[in-house]
């Protein structure tokens, strides 16, 4: 009874953690931080979900939950840190168009930008505090947020956590659509898939040792030198 | 075709080689007496053409069939052109040639055939005439036009014979545009004859020349035919300007009286515009070369000017 | 449920891939898969009575047709592939271990394919249409090059994170049918038939998200950036599936969806959006065009250009114009794909692949006379020449946006002219270039394996443009009105 | 009848598919002896449907992927088929023995198939009876031709000279395209429209796009660049079929649309009439000026184009004015000047061709004497200019004949402002037709006549005689066909339009032969062939004569304001600095006005656009995310926008 009651505000409260998180993202610099930022949000979409299941009793939101819980704050982080480790890379230093600042500063535009844009459709049908209104602003600006970071951040395993980032957004705003969420976890493991691939052909390349594949990475713009070399 | 035209043209074509050498010599004789020379006989002109018909023929050595046929081409394409224009009689029915424009296109056929002979010789005073003769040619062009097309307008007929007549038949009371056009009239003949200021025919100069350029490789027969075909033009050019500014004297019908007497009224004008134009030559020096466009702007003033006083009346 | 076939086939032919290891037989499974989707493809059509018997499949003319061009190209281009990639292995540019991954997401590839058109669902669709990025990213990156390696990332980047967005356009499709219904749905049809009831705030979000996704897909511009690499770098069987069969997934998505949209108030919003998006598109590639100096990079912006196109017809919006979207989108994956097999037998000649900068083509006549004329053909086939399918959709096409705007065929024609220069000028500057006497490298004797998918696609395109197949124009006219226009065309 | 056109079509399509198949020896003679008979049939088959009594033929309805296509003969197309066949049958004389002269193996194929081709398209092009056909036809007739034009690709000029050429030819076809298009929203239909008007802007519109389509197909000034490079760059015959018949198909469709789609207006009227006087003065001015044989010819092309647009102009003008003796008049010369022209055109083009190809250039400067060498090919090239210096009675002059006696007509017919208008039309008509003589003294006296002046042209030697045979064909028909054009119009039904030309001719005839034989009997008969007037130089030599550019120097300078020269300078230094002079070169030289001063600048700005385009792909991809991210920002504001 009680839980009913507290799971709307424990929503919220979860919700705009998930910003911060998303503001944390854009501003560390340490790789390290960013891997452990991106698992506190996936931590977050858990106990979003798990708020829902509470608050709308759909049990398939568990399954939501633990598969989010699985992959996202244990799997891919982990797997992250591995190809980290291979790379030697400690710090993204070098960013493009915006630095970290003003990176945060266009973010909070953007959650401006869609709440005022996305008010003016829903109007009608949501009220202004409901659930799922909140969800898709906050979704949203997420998934913009994360595609800032895919557009400062000029390594590519940054990008990568921007992008993660991005999808953490649609989720949160999936959650909130309820019959939705089992499409979702499809989602998951397709971009689980892209993930591997994508890391596995900057981390191993097609079938090169590792001194072949670092003499083909100079060149490759998409690595910063001074982070790409050990 | 029938008689009629036969005997008209036979007729014109017959006066006009006969008169044409006289009136060549008219204007020299002037010329010569305003430099206070004797000048030539008036009858110098035949013996003249007498004398190259016997002398002997030089081709150049380069000369391809240009050189053997233009000399005849050119006189003939005149002579067909003289049916155009009728000097003494304007016979009832009309030619069926009778053609304003064809007798102007008739004049641009007899100038490409020497200017191509002027280049086949391969002598450089003949390219160089050739290149005179057809740049001032090509100016000269859209005035003649013009001036035939304002005479068109102002008299309304298409062919030479109706424009006699309708000027004929108004002739007392010929309307001032009439005036107008006898000066471009007077200016063609200049041009179209090579006469100072545009050309000067009694030297072979090489700065000045233009038509004697061109003919400059030519001797014996061919320059014979190429001296009548000239004579022959400027007869023609200064029958249309007498015919029209004067035209009196002109057989409306046929009869042996009125023909002579329309040949000696026609002999008569014509030897007072050589004297005219044997004067003009004396009065003025020969033109720059590039100088000569705007002594064509005035016949096309003048030309222009008929039209617009015309459209105004 | 002859439609199960397809992913049986898929199955078989993928356990089969792992079990036989020889070149030989993975490149003759990597034939027979597309070709018997092919032919099941044409049984499809023409059996219309087995099409409603599976719920998992929807099968209309609209999927059926897009299927179509898909088995084609990948037929074609599975063909071609056996010549070619045997010469990539050959001269070593292509692993020997990599073969296996090569022809497996192939196989993959055009499973995903299949999958992707004949999925009702629009989640579904949407995933499949990421398998499908996911898998050609692989092919394209099969070469291990910096540069295809490069390209290929590029390729996921803008094309997964813009797939997202459309995502949240198919959440939003879906809440919207939930307001409306009280059960939400994500299937085709049901949308389609709900379409009028939908609150037209939430379906225009719906679609401009959904659209950003797509168009991404299909090159459209500002979303096309990855296109010129990624299909300039792929080894060219891939170049062609990928401007041939998967562009076309993208532009199926826009297609379905805006044929929803037709239903709605919205329309003419969507209309414009879409008409804007396609002169942009067109303007950019064609300028564009003026001044690639590679071949496969100019094929390349050409292909966003007939996008382009495409999606200026469905802005349209007209029966007609569909119906020659539709027919564009045929004869330009048949021209693109012979295009992309020519370009490939040059860059085999001159090694291109292997080396940056710019193409290094000369003697093209002595030494490559065939590609050299093919390339020709498909270059006049792609200006738009009477006789090739293009000219054709072209007339279509324009004539329908001129009852929009005069302003838009001109301008698009002008767009054309400007694509034209741009294909010859290149043509031009390479065919008279000679290598001095003896410095040319020896003549690459193309297999017939690379030859007759090329001549085959080129006659295929020559009957498209000339003469109406019996029962294409009522099959086309059927898949416009299974997206929801007008039946008369 | 329609069997035998069909047939006709088959033997066109078998002579130009036998060579691109067989790859044998001279095949091309198998082809071209195909093709003579399918001119020879095709002439036959047109013949009959000029007369005035015979209506629109259709001779084959079908559909092209559910556009309608109808092929239909009427009398305006009759005419320009047999054009069309009269042309094919010498052309297919000529090319063989021109084939044998080239060099290249391949592409003589090549050539020899798409002859056939290319005048298949022409043909189908002026028998279509729908918007749709025409288009259809039309595009091929430009691919076709571009591929002739691109022949001898391995030279920089041709490869330039087609690039112009495809550039210009899709521009024209934008127009057409549009023209076409708009008619079809105008009418609702495909068949070609029936005298439209009314005050919807866009039958205005379409008839701007028709036009100007056109106009860059004809190569109408200021479109007009592209034909002096691609004519002469391309084969001779082919330089021969574009200007002789790809102009007069162009032309065609101008008829057809002038006369036949809309109902004659006076702003119609004064457009063609404006561009058609620009078209024939500046086209005969740079003709004067060209010192390529070909490029010469080309220009003149231009200013022939220019002659018949103003004859269709005053058509238009009589007509919206009411005066259709006129009108009939102004348009029957413009249809006689494009056929003449075609012919003549045609002729020149082929015996020019045989020149350069013996001469081994294309410059007038480095011929001359070429007529005691080629005796026939320049017999028949002087029927040409007789021809196209209009000279009475070939067939040049009956057009510009008709059309002067329509101009000066109209004189006197209309009101004082349209007097004025026909005055000023009448000068620069005029001063065409006498720049037209003087260019083609210049290129006959330079190129034929006098002393060669380089080493090619002292070896030329005759060709075969197949490659007169052709002109030769050519030279007949456009003499006849001025000597017999009384009767011709009396034929077509359209008596007493001008004077008895065959009169005049016998009148010449005979009158030459009269003085001939006055003179042979009467004068001395004496003669001597030797050096005449040399300066007192020993010999003559080629390099005191008069060279093209000396030739027409004296216009040059006439007309000074029209040739715009430059100046152009280089100099090189000896330090860096540049301040020790080291060398340099410096010259004045004719400006290419229209290229220098239109196209090449919206070509840079087109090219600046591209650069600035392409320089979105800069390949970093963190650019590229920020357009998506750009772009969604736009579009999440459009949604609030127009929510």
């Amino acid at each position: 009874m009680i839980l009913t009651e507290v799971a709307p505000a424990w929503i919220r409260i979860c919700l705009i953690l998930v910003l911060v998180s998303g503001g944390f993202l854009l501003s560390s610099r340490s790789l390290k931080n960013l891997v452990r930022t991106y698992q506190l949000q996936s931590f977050l979409l858990v106990l979003i979900a798990l708020g829902l299941v509470v608050l709308e009793g759909h049990t398939i939101l568990l399954l939501v939950a633990a598969l989010t819980l699985i992959s996202k704050v244990f799997g891919i982080p982990a797997f992250i840190r591995l190809i980290q480790e291979r790379m030697s890379i400690q710090q993204d230093l070098r960013f493009s168009y915006l630095r970290p600042p003003g990176a945060l500063m266009l973010s909070i535009l953007i959650i401006l930008l869609v709440y005022v844009c996305f008010a003016q459709i829903l109007e009608k049908l949501y009220a202004a505090n409901s659930l799922f209104f909140l969800g898709s602003v906050i979704g949203v600006s997420l998934v913009l947020m994360g595609l800032i970071a895919v557009c400062t951040r000029r390594m590519a395993i940054s990008k990568v956590i921007g992008y993660l980032s991005m999808e953490n957004g649609v989720l949160v705003f999936g959650l909130f659509v309820t019959e939705l969420p089992f499409f979702i976890e499809f989602v998951i493991i397709i971009d689980l898939i892209i993930l591997v691939l994508l890391t596995s052909i900057m981390t191993v390349g097609i079938d090169s040792s590792i001194e072949e594949y670092k003499s083909r990475m100079k060149e490759f713009h998409l690595l910063s030198e001074e982070g790409g070399m050990s | 075709m029938n008689g009629e035209s036969i005997l008209f043209g036979l007729l014109n074509v017959a006066f006009v080689l006969l008169i044409s050498p006289f009136f060549m010599m008219v204007i020299k004789k002037v010329k010569a007496r305003v430099q206070g020379r004797e000048g030539p006989h008036l009858l110098q002109g035949y013996y003249n053409l007498a004398k190259l018909f016997r002398k002997e023929t030089l081709y150049s050595e380069y000369a391809g069939f240009i050189s053997r046929i233009a000399p005849y081409a050119a006189l003939s394409i005149l002579l067909v052109a003289a049916l155009q224009i009728p000097l003494i009689w304007i016979p009832e029915q009309e030619l069926v040639t009778a053609n304003i424009i064809v007798f102007l296109y008739l004049l641009v056929a007899g100038r490409l055939l020497i200017a191509l002979l002027g280049l086949d010789t391969a002598s450089t005073f003949g390219g160089m005439g050739s290149s005179r003769e057809m740049s001032l040619s090509a100016i000269i062009e859209p005035v003649t036009v013009v001036v035939f097309a304002a005479l068109v307008y102002v008299m309304g007929s298409f062919s030479i014979h109706g424009i006699f007549r309708t000027a004929m038949t108004t002739f007392p009371a010929y309307s001032p545009t009439v005036l107008l056009l006898s000066v471009p009239l007077f200016i063609l003949i200049i041009v179209e004859t090579g006469r100072v200021p545009v050309d000067n025919p009694e030297t072979h100069l090489e700065l000045t020349m233009v038509h004697e350029g061109m003919l400059l490789d030519t001797s014996g027969r061919n320059l014979a035919l190429f001296e009548l075909s000239h004579a022959v033009k400027q007869t023609l050019l200064m029958a249309i300007l007498l015919n029209i500014v004067v035209p009196a004297g002109i057989a409306l019908e046929l009869s042996a009286f009125a023909l002579v007497l329309g040949g000696a009224v026609f002999l008569l004008k014509g030897t007072v515009l050589c004297v005219i134009i044997g004067l003009f030559e004396s009065a003025y020096a020969k033109m720059r070369f590039f100088q000569i466009p705007n002594f064509f702007m005035i016949a096309f003033f003048f030309s222009i000017l008929t039209i617009f006083i015309e459209v105004m009346m | 449920m002859i439609a199960i076939l397809y992913p049986v086939i898929a199955l078989g032919i993928l356990l089969l891939q792992l079990i036989l290891r020889t070149h030989r037989s993975l490149s003759l499974l990597g034939v027979i898969h597309p070709v018997l989707s092919f032919i099941i493809t044409l049984y499809l059509i023409v059996s219309p009575a087995v099409w409603n018997e599976s719920p998992f499949f929807l099968i209309d003319h609209m999927s059926l047709f897009v299927m179509l061009v898909t088995s084609i190209i990948f037929s074609a281009a599975s063909i071609y592939a056996v010549g070619y990639i045997d010469g990539l292995v050959r001269s070593g540019d292509l692993e020997k271990r990599s073969l296996r991954i090569f022809y497996f997401g192939f196989s993959l590839l055009l499973a995903a394919t299949t999958m992707a058109i004949f999925t009702p669902n629009i989640a579904l669709f949407w995933i499949c249409a990421e398998l499908t990025t996911v898998l050609s990213a692989l092919l394209i990156a099969v070469l291990a090059l910096r540069a295809t390696i490069d390209a290929s990332l590029k390729y996921i980047f803008i094309c997964s994170t813009s797939m997202l967005f459309s995502f949240i356009g198919i959440i939003f499709l879906f809440e919207a049918v939930r307001n409306e219904t009280g059960v939400g749905s994500l299937e085709w049809k049901e949308i389609l038939h709900e379409a009028a009831g939908l609150d037209s705030g939430m379906v225009f979000i719906a679609f401009v998200f959904f659209f950003i996704g797509f168009a991404a897909k299909s090159g459209i511009v500002p979303f096309h950036t990855w296109l010129p690499e990624a299909h300039a770098k792929a080894p060219s069987a891939v170049s062609a599936v990928l401007s041939g069969a998967i562009l076309n997934v993208g532009m199926y998505g826009i297609l379905r969806m805006t044929g929803i949209m037709q239903g709605t108030e919205v329309f003419g919003q969507v209309s414009v959006l879409l008409i804007v998006f396609a002169l942009i598109t067109m303007s950019v590639a064609c300028l564009s065009m003026l001044r690639q100096k590679k071949l496969k990079s100019l094929i390349a912006f050409s292909s966003i250009e007939n996008m382009g196109f495409i999606m200026l017809g469905i802005g349209i919006g007209s029966p007609v114009a569909l119906f020659w979207a539709l027919f564009h989108m045929l004869g330009h994956s048949c021209i693109k794909a012979g295009l992309f097999f020519s370009a490939g037998i040059l860059h085999r000649q001159y090694k291109i692949p292997t080396r940056s900068g710019e193409d290094e083509i000369g003697d093209l006549f002595l030494l490559q006379p065939f590609a050299a004329v093919t390339l020709m053909a498909g270059c006049a086939a792609l200006i738009g020449m009477p006789m090739f399918p293009l000219f054709l959709s072209k007339v279509g096409i324009l004539l329908a946006s001129a009852e929009v705007s005069v302003w838009i065929p001109a301008f698009v024609l002008l767009l054309f002219a400007c694509a034209g220069v741009a294909l010859v000028r290149y043509y031009l500057s390479v065919m008279a270039v000679r290598f001095p006497a003896g410095e040319g490298p020896a003549p690459y004797k193309a297999p017939f394996s690379m030859n007759l998918p090329i001549i085959l696609l080129l006659l295929l395109s020559i009957v498209i443009g000339t003469v109406m197949i019996p029962e294409e124009e009522a099959f086309l006219t059927a898949a416009v009105a299974d997206l929801g226009f007008g039946v008369q065309i | 009848m329609s069997e035998l056109f069909l047939f006709i079509v088959l033997l066109y399509t078998l002579s130009g598919v036998i060579p691109l198949c067989i790859r044998k020896k001279r095949i091309w003679s198998v082809s071209s002896i195909i093709m003579c008979g399918g001119g020879i049939l095709l002439t036959l088959f047109s013949l009959p449907c000029l007369l005035p009594s015979s209506a629109k033929t259709i001779l084959f309805q079908g559909e092209w992927v559910t556009f309608p296509i109808t092929i239909g003969i009427d009398r305006l197309s009759a005419v320009f088929c047999i054009l069309l066949g009269i042309l094919s049958l010498s052309v297919a004389l000529y090319t063989p023995g021109y084939l044998d002269r080239m060099h290249g193996n391949r592409r003589k194929y090549v050539v020899s198939g798409f002859i056939p081709l290319f005048l298949l398209s022409m043909l189908l092009v002026i028998l279509a009876g729908t918007t749709f056909a025409f288009l259809v036809f039309w595009e091929l007739m430009a691919i076709l031709s571009f591929f002739l034009v691109l022949t001898e690709f391995e030279e920089e000029k041709t490869r330039y000279a087609s690039l112009f050429y495809l550039a210009m030819t899709q521009l024209s076809t934008v127009f057409v395209f549009l023209g076409i298009l708009l008619i079809r929203m105008v009418t609702g239909s495909w068949e070609y429209p029936a005298l439209l008007s009314g005050n919807d802007p866009l039958i205005f519109l379409s008839f701007l796009c028709l036009f100007f389509g056109i106009a860059i197909k004809s190569g109408v000034i200021p479109f007009h660049k592209w034909l002096p490079h691609a004519h002469p760059a391309a084969p001779s015959p082919v330089s021969a079929l574009m200007s002789g018949m790809m102009i007069s198909t162009a032309l065609y469709a101008l008829f057809r649309v002038v006369t036949g789609f809309y109902t004659p207006g006076v702003v119609y009227g004064f457009l063609i009439l404006a561009f058609g006087c620009l078209t024939a003065v500046l086209g005969v001015m740079y003709a004067l000026k060209e010192q390529d044989l070909k490029g010469l010819l080309a220009y003149s092309s231009i200013d022939n184009t220019g002659i018949i647009l103003i004859g269709t102009g005053l058509w238009a003008v009589f007509s919206a004015f009411g005066y259709p003796a006129l009108a009939l008049m102004a348009l029957a010369g413009a249809v006689f000047h494009a056929i003449s022209h075609g012919l003549f055109k045609g002729l020149l083009f082929l015996t020019a061709g045989s020149v350069c190809q013996a001469a081994g250039t294309r410059n007038i400067d480095e011929m001359g004497g070429i007529l005691v060498r080629m005796p026939w090919t320049g017999g028949f090239f002087f029927i040409g200019v007789l021809s196209i210096a209009s000279i009475p009675p070939f067939s040049g002059f009956i057009g510009e004949l008709l059309i002067l006696q329509s101009l000066i007509g109209g004189l006197s017919e209309l009101s004082p402002l349209l007097q004025i208008v026909m005055v000023v039309v009448l000068s620069l008509f005029s001063l065409t037709g006498a720049l037209t003589v003087t260019t083609f003294v210049k290129a006959f006296g330079l190129t034929f006549l006098a002393l060669p002046r380089s080493e090619g042209a002292k070896k030329a030697r005759e060709v075969p005689w197949p490659m007169y045979a052709g002109p030769a064909v050519l030279a007949g028909v456009s003499a006849g066909l001025g000597i017999f054009s009384g009767q011709i119009f009396s034929f077509l039904g359209y008596p007493g339009l001008l004077p008895d030309l065959l009169v005049l001719f016998l009148l010449l005839l005979g009158t030459t032969i009269l003085v001939y034989a006055a003179v042979w009997s009467y004068a001395s008969r004496k003669t001597r062939i030797t050096r005449t007037w040399d300066c007192g130089m020993m010999a003559p030599s080629s390099r005191m004569e008069y060279t093209g550019s000396g030739f027409t120097e004296p216009v040059v300078r006439f007309f000074g304001a029209l040739y715009r020269t430059r100046i152009f300078s280089t100099r090189e230094y000896l330090d860096p600095h540049q301040c020790l002079y080291k060398s340099g070169t410096g010259g004045i030289r004719l400006m290419k006005y229209f290229e220098e001063c239109l196209y090449l600048p919206i070509a840079r700005r087109i090219d600046r656009y591209a650069s600035l385009v392409s320089s979105l792909q800069n390949g970093d991809v963190d650019r590229y995310v920020l357009y998506v991210f750009c772009t969604v920002l736009v579009l999440i504001l459009i949604l609030g926008w127009s929510a």
